[in-house]
């Protein structure tokens, strides 16, 4: 059935070409997936994430809505819970501020209000991030605002292989499933994709390189900025920096997190969000209760600087972390 | 479908006259159980917030009689009524208000925002007007997969204020789903009256701003609702597009069991309660040629049946043990348990 | 307030003719700079978001032609000519679109989410309707202070469906606030026609569901625009509660300058580019007896003057010092920045 | 002018009539402040926060608002902008999911986006916390959602004398402050409360116990149980345990928190807002960096369990923190 599609699957794919194609596979092997959200349809959304969509799947099955975050994810939410398989989307991250009551209560409550005889297999895809120009309504790392929120599941993929796999496990999941993608991303990586059907599990981080100094545990647009200040400390200081992925959010994959700090003693996390309450508070916090003995250094930060993303060039750039600020603090904690 | 055969359908005024028992029936049950419930609260029973539909129960069984299984209800807080109308059952319904592990929500979440999707009836959050997007995307469902089926959403006047309320029937309109919005106008937002939530008089009139039609009715004339729902249910049921029924009705008590309601002209309240819903349609029932004082003592015996079998089955079960708390929170990866239409039932039709 | 002494009032007829060629010039003024911005976007001198409101002037000025010093201005995202009508600075807006330190957010932010209050414009949030509640509570000042100022707030066809609209206008009609509401319908929010976003024809007709008037013209007819504006307008300035305008319009470019609107038909916009305001207006002014080839040429100049002295203040400006960032985040705990009505200034109104 | 009012004030106060008396003091002392909100104007609010308002300042300046709370914030920006002082208030805290957005993007923003040129001296009143039998949707500590927001301050007072001296800063300040009032606490503590007009400095922890062996750090509902636990381990156990309330949640008072941590070389972060994503694993990130070299144990967190507050009397007692939960917690950390 999709035959004609997944004689591309084998090619290379951007990452935004990865979320197209698990939504086309998604939409073609089950009935009940469907697309609705602000000009997803015809114009294929803001970044062409849906495109091709309306033409194979048609208006029943992928739909325009009118400008109303709530009623996007509330209506998710109602089809949902009806065996439906809505994947929504928040045109920009930032958005999802309108669309807020709907996930954190309508949407995340409603299994266990419903005293477990209620699902709500919705995504809610969110294009998140920074370092495009989008000052601070357009530029927002929210994903913070929901790993608090226990029903919900959140993932945030940097890879285009788990871009896909993710979407596609995040459409079969029967609990509500926040999906990040950093629009960063969408053009600036490619991968060969294997040739048929994949899903990457929720809730698995993965080790993207092995070290023995020091452990940076991160995720989404601050993955490769930290493979990268890793590889220059090898180069440069001979350092051997574990890289920790952690892909899934909500919930966190605590042994691996645990496994990582253990094994170096020194922890970095690295993130795009803002430092104060992102999510590299829980993790530090996780890792100084439950690895405090393996601990050879403080568990340190690096994140956006505790302000909204601004515009001006200059200012952007002071204000988000980057490779040059992540070897710094590489350097930095490996010297204590 | 292939035709049924066989079984004749009753005479038509014999099946007017069981409809109207049925529905006289269902009316005392909703009132009996409101009241229950208030005295259960008064006696430490029942925890938390208690918010009393009592004197609105002709507006929650006159919209429901005509729906059919399958269809998707959303009440509202004060809308009992709605559970029991869609054949949920009364134990487990006062089950859920006693937190007891029987309940809708097995001791989760208090009083209405437990539901019961089985039986079409989904428990909406605190939040309200929320309720009213979750309704247009079961009514989605109804057009995507052309099932005959509606959504209704119940909300109050002061609720209809909402940014929700308007996004959903926004999108209702467009789309020409398949939804019914009933507005509850019992003059009250707890202490806020009418006129200053909004500046127009009826709240039905708000249809014409999404391009669908809106209807007023005296909320506390059974006979009024269940015509006028018939007949706009029919017509979104055939594909008419959305509709809005606005009830004027009045909450009899405070705005949960704990407001005096101070705030309220006793003149005000006298008059509503003399448009009690019950006597309105007990004279009915007697033009109609019921046996009045016959039928009141069978209607009552069999409503303290069931309400006392009611209480005694939530009295009985236990409360949930403590470590239930961290369940529930997330479904397992098999099939969805509200999985489609073969799930969702509903009581039949009343009429 | 004492009453004003000595200086006569123009002569009616001169006074027409000044108004008519100040009106010409600010609206050559907001095409041009729209046209400019559009080029140096392409040139790479301003980066991130830019949304042309080319084709769509006439409605700008003729509502802001109106409004006083001290009135409250929330432009939407395509109205630079909110800000040119208003006094802020060319250059200052210019050096804002560029993130220049001499922009009215220091840097902090694009296009058109800064704002200068004390021009009486807000600069709102990206959150399209967000800036309508905000609106309501500068008229809500207005009243509690019993100032005889009005706020006003533009937002898109797209916009009117999010929740925050009606939210806003539910509330200035129960408070029946000095708020105008301007809906600038330009058929499409992005790639999504009207039809798909409502199932009405006019967005004014919302008015009545909140208890006023709502009024529909046509945006490109500088004329009708500020005729009607200036009515409503006196009504509002006199106590007679909120008003809605909705302006027929269309927006020439791409939703913004990456979007190249595939999805429209080329025979729309060609429809609607006939209906270009300027051209309309000087048909006017010629058939009021100016000269109109001259007063073209006189107030290109000015235009083309003002506009080059903008973009060079704004290329001159430096960028803000990186650590700039950490800054404005809190204002300190003297007396707020943006104070009372003192602080709010704004142009005389064109009349 | 409050002549007839501060007669009153040296009397014994709940921490609600402290909120209330705050209230009167302020709209008296200038004219700019008003209060807006669902039913807080004839009812004087459902907890009775705001009453007497009514009376005595007018309905100009005490508003019943309709159900909106988006309008509310918004137009609490709007007048606020223009040099009011709205003070608005959620019903519950729990609804502020619904003016979500108009928080963190207009109210959060505006001094910023303005550059500097603009500000929103607005009070946003949100009864918040558990223990009430209100289940999932009225029992809500939505605190860390705001604490990650750049632009605003937030505050939790636990005791009557800081509820009314804090409401009074947060009034005066320029910026947007959430102001959480513990609804607890509301009736089940009183206090004397000082004559006339004080005021207490937002951003400021207070040590309410001084302690050698292990530091509480808490603030909110969570304090009262704390020093309660303090009191039991020091005459059950001998243990000299030192209690922090932070008072403000942002900025934080990070002195103060290392100044204890670094004191008693153990810390225990104690909340009744869930354990994943509260405050606390901010502060344990904070301590875990900047106080290691002082660490005489991990840093622990005791919080309400990872779900959301049940409605069963045992379900919501196992969930929530209590005084014999912080007590064993101590006990545990002292023992390491
Ligand atoms: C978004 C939101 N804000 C506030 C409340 C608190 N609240 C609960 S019921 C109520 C009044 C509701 O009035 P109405 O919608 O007319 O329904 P009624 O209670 O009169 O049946 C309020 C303000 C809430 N539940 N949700
Ligand atoms: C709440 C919200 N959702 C989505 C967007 C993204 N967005 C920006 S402009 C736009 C279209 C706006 O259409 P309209 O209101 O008609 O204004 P126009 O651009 O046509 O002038 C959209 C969807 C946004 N800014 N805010
Ligand atoms: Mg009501
Ligand atoms: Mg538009």
């Amino acid at each position: 059935m999709v035959g004609a599609l997944s004689g591309n699957l084998a090619m290379e794919a951007t990452y935004l070409k990865a979320i197209n194609q698990a939504l086309h596979e998604e939409m073609a092997r089950d009935e009940n997936v469907f697309v609705m959200g602000e000009d997803v349809a015809e114009l294929g959304g803001a970044f062409k994430v849906t495109e091709g969509l309306l033409t194979a799947f048609g208006e029943e099955r992928v739909i325009d809505t009118p400008i109303s975050e709530s009623l996007i994810v509330g209506a998710g939410v109602g089809a949902a819970v009806l065996g439906m398989r809505p994947v929504v989307e928040m045109q920009f991250a930032d958005f999802i501020s309108c669309g807020f009551d709907q996930i954190v209560n309508t949407a995340a409550t409603l299994s266990y209000r419903h005293g477990g005889k209620a699902s709500c297999p919705m995504v809610v895809r969110a294009p998140s991030g920074a370092g495009v120009h989008g000052a601070l309504f357009h530029s927002q790392n929210p994903e913070a605002w929901f790993t608090r929120v226990p029903g919900l599941k959140v993932v945030a993929p940097a890879t285009a292989y788990d871009a896909k796999g993710l979407l596609k496990s995040a459409i079969r999941d029967d609990n509500p499933v926040i999906y990040f993608e950093h629009k960063r991303l969408y053009r600036s990586i490619k991968e060969d994709l294997p040739d048929g059907d994949f899903t990457v599990p929720l809730g698995k981080a993965e080790v993207r390189r092995e070290g023995r100094d020091l452990s940076i545990i991160t995720y989404g647009g601050t993955l490769h900025q930290s493979l990268d200040a890793a590889r220059i400390v090898e180069k440069e200081d001979g350092l051997s920096v574990e890289v920790l992925d952690l892909r899934t959010l909500l919930p966190l994959d605590r042994e691996a997190i645990l496994a990582t700090a253990r094994r170096t003693g020194k922890v970095l996390v690295v993130h795009e969000d803002r430092l104060t309450g992102g999510i590299g508070g829980e993790i530090a916090a996780i890792v100084a209760d439950e690895a405090f003995d393996y601990l050879d250094g403080p568990v340190r930060r690096l994140a956006a600087l505790d302000t909204h993303v601004p515009f001006a060039p200059p200012l952007e750039e002071f204000v988000l972390p980057n490779t040059n600020k992540i070897v710094e603090a590489i350097r930095n904690l490996a010297a204590y | 479908m292939a035709e049924q055969d066989g079984s004749a359908a009753p005479a038509p005024v014999a099946a007017r006259a069981a409809q109207d028992v049925e529905l006289y029936y269902r009316m005392k049950l909703v009132r009996a159980f409101e009241e229950r419930v208030s005295r259960l609260h008064r006696q430490n029973k029942i925890l938390g917030g208690v918010y009393s539909g009592a004197g609105q129960e002709a507006l929650v069984v006159g919209i429901c009689a005509p729906l059919e299984p399958g269809d998707f209800t959303a009440p509202l807080h004060r809308d009992l009524g709605v559970f029991l109308m869609r054949g949920v059952d009364p134990g487990r319904l006062m089950a859920q208000l006693m937190g007891k592990e029987t309940g809708l929500s097995r001791g989760k979440d208090s009083f209405l925002h437990g539901g019961d999707i089985a039986h079409g009836v989904f428990g909406s959050s605190s939040m309200l007007g929320s309720s009213l997007p979750v309704a247009c995307g079961a009514a989605l469902k109804f057009k995507i997969k052309r099932e005959r089926h509606i959504a209704v959403a119940f909300f109050g006047e002061g609720a209809s204020s909402r940014g929700d309320v308007h996004e959903a029937m926004n999108f209702a309109g467009v789309q020409k789903l398949p939804v019914l919005f009933v507005c509850e106008n019992n003059r009250y937002a707890y202490s806020t009256p009418f006129e200053k939530q909004t500046s127009i008089e009826n709240i039905a009139d708000r249809a014409a701003a999404y391009g669908f039609r809106g209807h007023v009715c005296p909320g506390n004339d059974l006979l009024a609702v269940v015509g006028l729902a018939e007949r706009v249910i029919d017509s979104i049921r055939a594909g008419g597009g959305p509709g809005l029924i606005e009830c004027k009705t009045y909450r009899w008590r405070g705005h949960s069991e704990h407001d005096p309601a101070l705030y309220r002209d006793q003149e005000e309240l006298l008059e509503w309660e003399s448009r009690d819903p019950i006597p309105l349609f007990e004279f009915y029932l007697d033009k109609r040629g019921h046996d009045i004082n016959r039928l009141r003592a069978e209607t009552d015996e069999k409503v303290n049946t069931t309400i006392q079998a009611a209480v005694d089955f939530a009295d009985r079960s236990p409360y949930p043990e403590p470590e239930e708390a961290l369940e529930d929170l997330y479904v397992g990866q098999g099939a969805a348990p509200g999985a489609p239409s073969a799930a969702v039932n509903g009581r039949r039709p009343i009429r």
